[in-house]
């Protein structure tokens, strides 16, 4: 048979490990093989099947952007059995990746919009590949904005690049911790990222409303923004359902007739709004 | 319909022995203890007389219980990984009743739409199903309701019907067909018009399914029927993994100290760990909605999305079904709800 | 073809037959090489799926060790695991699995001679037996698809 | 049946139960189903007779029907014994649950309190039965490889289905160790060792437990014969520790208890 075995992984190197936030790190993975990095294309909002050989497959999105080359980064809060094992890896170790599946965020689409990033705690790295990559096309958008938040401090993740994005003139950033979560030394802002975002109260006109984050801030988040004016099909999210195959036979992503692994995993909420609320 | 043959029953003898010499395994339905499966066998005595459906459905020919994908060797920092691909065997399905190969076309759907599984669609290519009219049925069958019949010929390359004590009429539907009567010419001779309708069973039709699948959506938010009718379901996956139609699987990897697999197993949507997420969420937490989400995916969202029903009406599940869950009543039931 | 050299999986607490086994070495009794010795904190602990598991994993024999009655460190660890292996035996000899491959001893931290002696006549008898074929193992990479047959 | 009719009709319709879970005509002559009755109408369709063996207090366990409100069981003897363990393992509190049994002349008996039930098991026989007994030591004369054989075969159907477990009115753990992948003890595929691991490992928990109902084996699509692991283990709990459970809420369960002077002969 020719046909190409899609279970099958690449194997990946662990190039670099980054401690993001307690249980929490980034990978940078490259590949093994330099023809399939050549080969290797993805856009935003995909998402992979990593594996740690003997303990098994676990999905995370990609969260590194598409315009940087030659590599891929995901990051993963230490969970189950494969997290777990997958956080006992070292730079230099072999894993495996299978991927990109999914559908992306259609930045081509936002084109001369305001963006507005709204995230949550660990959903921060689905959206940090779509961030980096309107931010290494700037030009193409108007204003960027990024409300992020996490419980408590040590909690947020990609701390470094908070502060670049914070430095930047042309994004905006607020970051901010649930109340009890702060230290003596943040600056940022406390409380909870609806109650922020209300504060903030960001344009809805020629705006694009991202937002990650665990199920409970969405559903708060989700009539902050209809009180701003923003329509449903101007609202993107995520779906983070269970999978194991990524690639629509294992039966268990689904929502209605969607598949989240192949119609998802970016839906506005215009989208879901059409589903059953099985998600 | 397909070109009309007779094949005499003395002669499937023959047949078996041409079809093993050029290199086909032989699985038909064979009688073990109080059940009947499908099992390799080398000449027609083996095979069950007196059933009415096998155990376990014919899919376990192309999708088994359990398959090894990878295997690994852990080395230090690095794994040495090989593909288990298997080897697709030229088989022929004897003996299988229409419901059984009207699931292959869920399967090959399933496992082709998009892409093509490594594992399935090698086994579907290399597969011809002769198929077997049902003379008798149960309680449990409503495959007239799913556009099916005893008499249907979906899915068989060939179909017999045993329209006598020593006859078959033998319906060649298929290229594949027309190849397994090309090893044995001699064993199919003319028709002269001969009728199956008079043996088949008969199975009156309790819903139709097209009609309930475009119903189905707006019957999703009744939450009351869902939990009447799966109060006393109690959560096993007897009912997955009977069904010929159902495909789902779990990825899991086995590892001794420095080497293992990766293999898939079946899985079953009624399990409550099907869709727990690691943070303990979970879409479907509750039997009714996991209930739901089976009827749904075969009779609405599979046609929906895959244009193919998931059910053939075999009534496995229900056969199966610790607590007498009888499928096509349930569907009946659901066709009567008012919306 | 080399003699078969038996591999023998020992479950051993961690207060009293550990510390046995420790003794043998350090009175340089000679025993079997043939032992892999797994420490757990008390008999109690020895969960009955751990002997499956070594089998799965290619153990020919098994044994399990701890301290003798009235001397658990936990006052009655090992009355507990008592009852349960009198109930784990039977049920696997009713299985046909292989009572002669799955030994049970109390072993002080005093009793390095016995500890020895049951090792050394726990791999004699399993060498005598064979290796353990019969037992399905954990799948270890071999192509192996379920027929339908 | 009509006296468990007019029973059940007045337990609703006096408001002393939210639910009456009895027994219902199945798909087919030989068999019953389980049947939640809501209302005095519903009443109409219990049914009890020799097809009704599925073991209800199941049911007790599980969210759905919990939430229906307080409930009157029909109990065949098995259901009644259940009620018995989950009050040892601290599952039931005493009088949240209405037995109903009903008697071989067709009487309803009311047993509202575990020392109603246990009463009325008081009477019952009790062990394993004769046939039961005949198929342990058939196994038990079959030489070792034959014994071996036997078991292969009859595990190597097993789909892992979990059924058995399902059916299982002891087997109500939140989380089932098959369900546990740190470490991933019992294989997920229904291979050969996940099989045989699958099966001691429900058998040992269930050992000096098992009020033997029948129900794993009834529920078993493949008919593997697993109560036979339950029965073994039952006759050895009881020759060597009195274990008798299901007969009386005052006992500890066997593998929770131990006596200085265990059998220990086979122990080196």
């Amino acid at each position: 048979m020719t046909t190409a075995n899609l279970y099958t992984p690449y194997r990946m190197k662990i190039a670099k490990v980054v401690e993001e936030a307690p249980g929490v790190r980034t990978f940078r993975l490259e590949f093994a093989d330099p023809a399939q990095a050549e080969r290797f294309d993805f856009k935003a909002g995909q998402f992979g099947e990593y594996s740690v050989y003997g303990e098994g497959e676990s999905t995370f999105c990609i969260a590194s952007s598409p315009t940087r080359k030659g590599y891929i980064e995901c990051t993963f809060r230490q969970m189950g059995r494969v997290t777990t094992a997958l956080a006992d890896r070292d730079e230099g170790d072999i894993v495996g990746f299978r991927g990109p599946y999914g559908n992306i965020f259609p930045i081509e689409q936002w084109h001369g919009k305001n963006l507005l990033f709204i995230a949550g705690g660990i959903a921060l790295p689905p959206m940090r590949c779509v961030i980096w990559n309107c931010l290494d096309l700037r030009d193409k958008y108007k204003d960027i904005s990024i409300i992020y938040g996490a419980r408590t401090v040590a909690d947020l993740v990609y701390k470094q690049e908070l502060a670049e994005w914070g430095g930047r003139k042309d994004v905006k950033l607020w970051t901010t911790v649930d109340p009890g979560g702060q230290t003596p030394e943040w600056k940022g802002q406390v409380g909870f990222v609806p109650t922020i975002l209300e504060q903030v109260a960001p344009t809805a006109a020629n705006t694009i409303a991202i937002v990650c984050g665990p199920p409970i801030m969405i559903k708060l988040t989700m009539p902050v923004l209809a009180k701003l004016g923003f329509k449903p099909d101007a609202i993107y999210t995520t779906l983070e359902n269970r999978m194991k195959c990524g690639v629509g036979k294992c039966g268990r992503c689904n929502v209605g007739k969607v598949y989240v692994c192949k119609d998802g995993p970016v839906f506005t909420l215009a989208q879901l709004n059409e589903l059953p609320a099985e998600y | 319909m397909g070109e009309q043959r007779i094949l005499q029953k003395a002669s499937l003898g023959e047949l078996f022995a041409k079809l093993i010499a050029g290199g086909q395994r032989i699985l038909a339905p064979v009688k073990s203890d109080d059940r009947v499966e499908f099992a390799a066998v080398k000449t027609p005595d083996q095979i069950a007389g007196d059933y009415i459906q096998t155990t376990t459905s014919a899919k376990t020919a192309v999708f088994p219980r359990y398959e090894t994908m990878l295997r690994f060797r852990l080395k230090g920092k690095d794994v040495d990984v090989d593909e288990l691909t298997p080897e697709a065997k030229p088989t022929v399905l004897f003996g299988v009743h229409p419901c059984d190969a009207a699931s292959f076309a869920t399967l090959k759907a399933v496992f082709t739409w998009d892409s093509a599984d490594a594992y399935v669609e090698p086994k579907l290519e290399k597969t011809t199903i002769i198929g077997l009219s049902c003379t008798k049925g149960d309680a449990y069958c409503f495959c007239t309701s799913v556009g099916g019949g005893p008499g249907d010929t979906r899915g068989s390359d060939i179909l017999l019907t045993p329209i006598d004590a020593t006859k078959y009429l033998a319906e060649i539907l298929t290229d594949k067909g027309r190849a397994i009567v090309a090893a044995a010419p001699q064993l199919f001779t003319p028709a002269n018009g001969e009728a199956k309708e008079p043996v088949l069973a008969k199975i009156a039709p309790r819903f139709a399914a097209d009609k309930l699948a475009q119903k189905l959506s707006a019957l999703f938010g009744k939450t009351d029927v869902w939990l009447n009718q799966s109060l006393r379901c109690i959560g096993c996956g007897a009912c997955a993994y009977a069904c010929p139609t159902c495909t789902c699987f779990d990825i899991q990897d086995e590892r001794q100290r420095y080497g293992g697999v990766r293999m898939r197993c079946w899985d079953a949507c009624g399990f409550g760990m099907f869709t727990l997420h690691a943070s303990g969420h979970n879409p479907r937490a509750k039997q009714s909605e996991r209930w739901r989400q089976r009827i749904m995916h075969k009779f609405s969202y599979q046609p929906e999305r895959l244009k193919v029903l998931g059910c053939v009406g075999c009534g496995r599940c229900s056969r199966a079904c610790p607590t007498d869950m009888n499928l096509g009543e349930h569907m009946q039931s659901l066709a009567e709800t008012t919306v | 073809m080399a003699e078969f050299e038996p591999k023998v999986v020992a479950f051993v607490c961690n207060w009293c037959t550990y510390a046995g086994a420790d003794l043998t070495g350090t009175s340089r009794i000679k025993y079997s090489p043939n032992v892999r010795m797994i420490r757990l904190p008390c008999t109690g602990r020895i969960d009955f799926m751990l002997l499956l598991q070594a089998f799965g994993q290619g153990a020919d024999g098994v044994i399990v060790s701890g301290c003798h009655p009235g001397d658990c460190h936990y006052t009655a660890g090992n009355f507990h695991a008592r009852r349960r292996w009198i109930l784990f035996r039977r049920l696997i000899e009713f299985m046909g699995i292989d009572l002669r491959r799955v030994h049970f001893a109390w072993v002080s931290a005093a009793e390095g001679a016995k500890w020895a002696e049951l090792v050394t006549n726990v791999v004699d008898e399993v060498r005598k037996l064979g290796p353990y074929q019969s037992f399905p193992k954990r799948l270890d990479g071999q192509p192996k698809p379920v027929e339908v047959a | 049946m009509e006296a468990l009719q007019k029973k059940a009709r007045a337990l609703l319709e006096a408001g002393t139960v939210k639910v009456v879970i009895g027994y219902t005509a199945g798909t087919d002559v030989e068999r019953a189903r389980a049947f939640f009755a809501r209302n005095a109408e519903q009443t109409q369709q219990l049914i009890f007779d020799a097809r009704c063996c599925q073991n209800l207090a199941t049911y007790l366990m599980k969210p759905e029907v919990k939430a229906l409100g307080k409930a009157a069981l029909v109990c065949v003897p098995g259901a009644l014994r259940t009620l018995m363990q989950y009050a040892v393992e601290n599952q039931l509190a005493d009088e949240t649950v209405l037995a109903l049994a009903v008697t071989d002349a067709g009487e309803v008996v009311e047993l509202p309190k575990f020392a109603a039930v246990e009463e009325y098991l008081a009477k019952m026989p009790r062990g394993l039965t004769p046939e039961q007994q005949q198929e342990l030591d058939r196994i038990d004369k079959l030489p070792l490889e034959e014994r071996w054989a036997f078991w292969a075969a009859e595990l190597a159907r097993c789909v892992k289905c979990y059924a058995c477990r399902a059916a299982c009115p002891l087997c109500y753990c939140s989380r089932c160790i098959t369900d546990v992948n740190q470490p991933q003890w019992v294989p997920v595929a229904s291979d050969p060792l996940g099989n045989l691991e699958w099966n001691v490992v429900r058998a040992m928990h269930l050992a000096g437990r098992c009020v033997d109902c029948g129900s794993c084996a009834d529920a078993c699509p493949e008919g593997i014969r697993i109560d036979l692991l339950n029965h073994v283990l039952a006759r050895e709990a009881s020759a060597h520790f009195g274990a008798e459970p299901g007969y009386s809420t005052r006992k500890d369960y066997a593998l929770s208890a131990y006596k200085p002077d265990d059998k220990e002969e086979f122990i080196r």
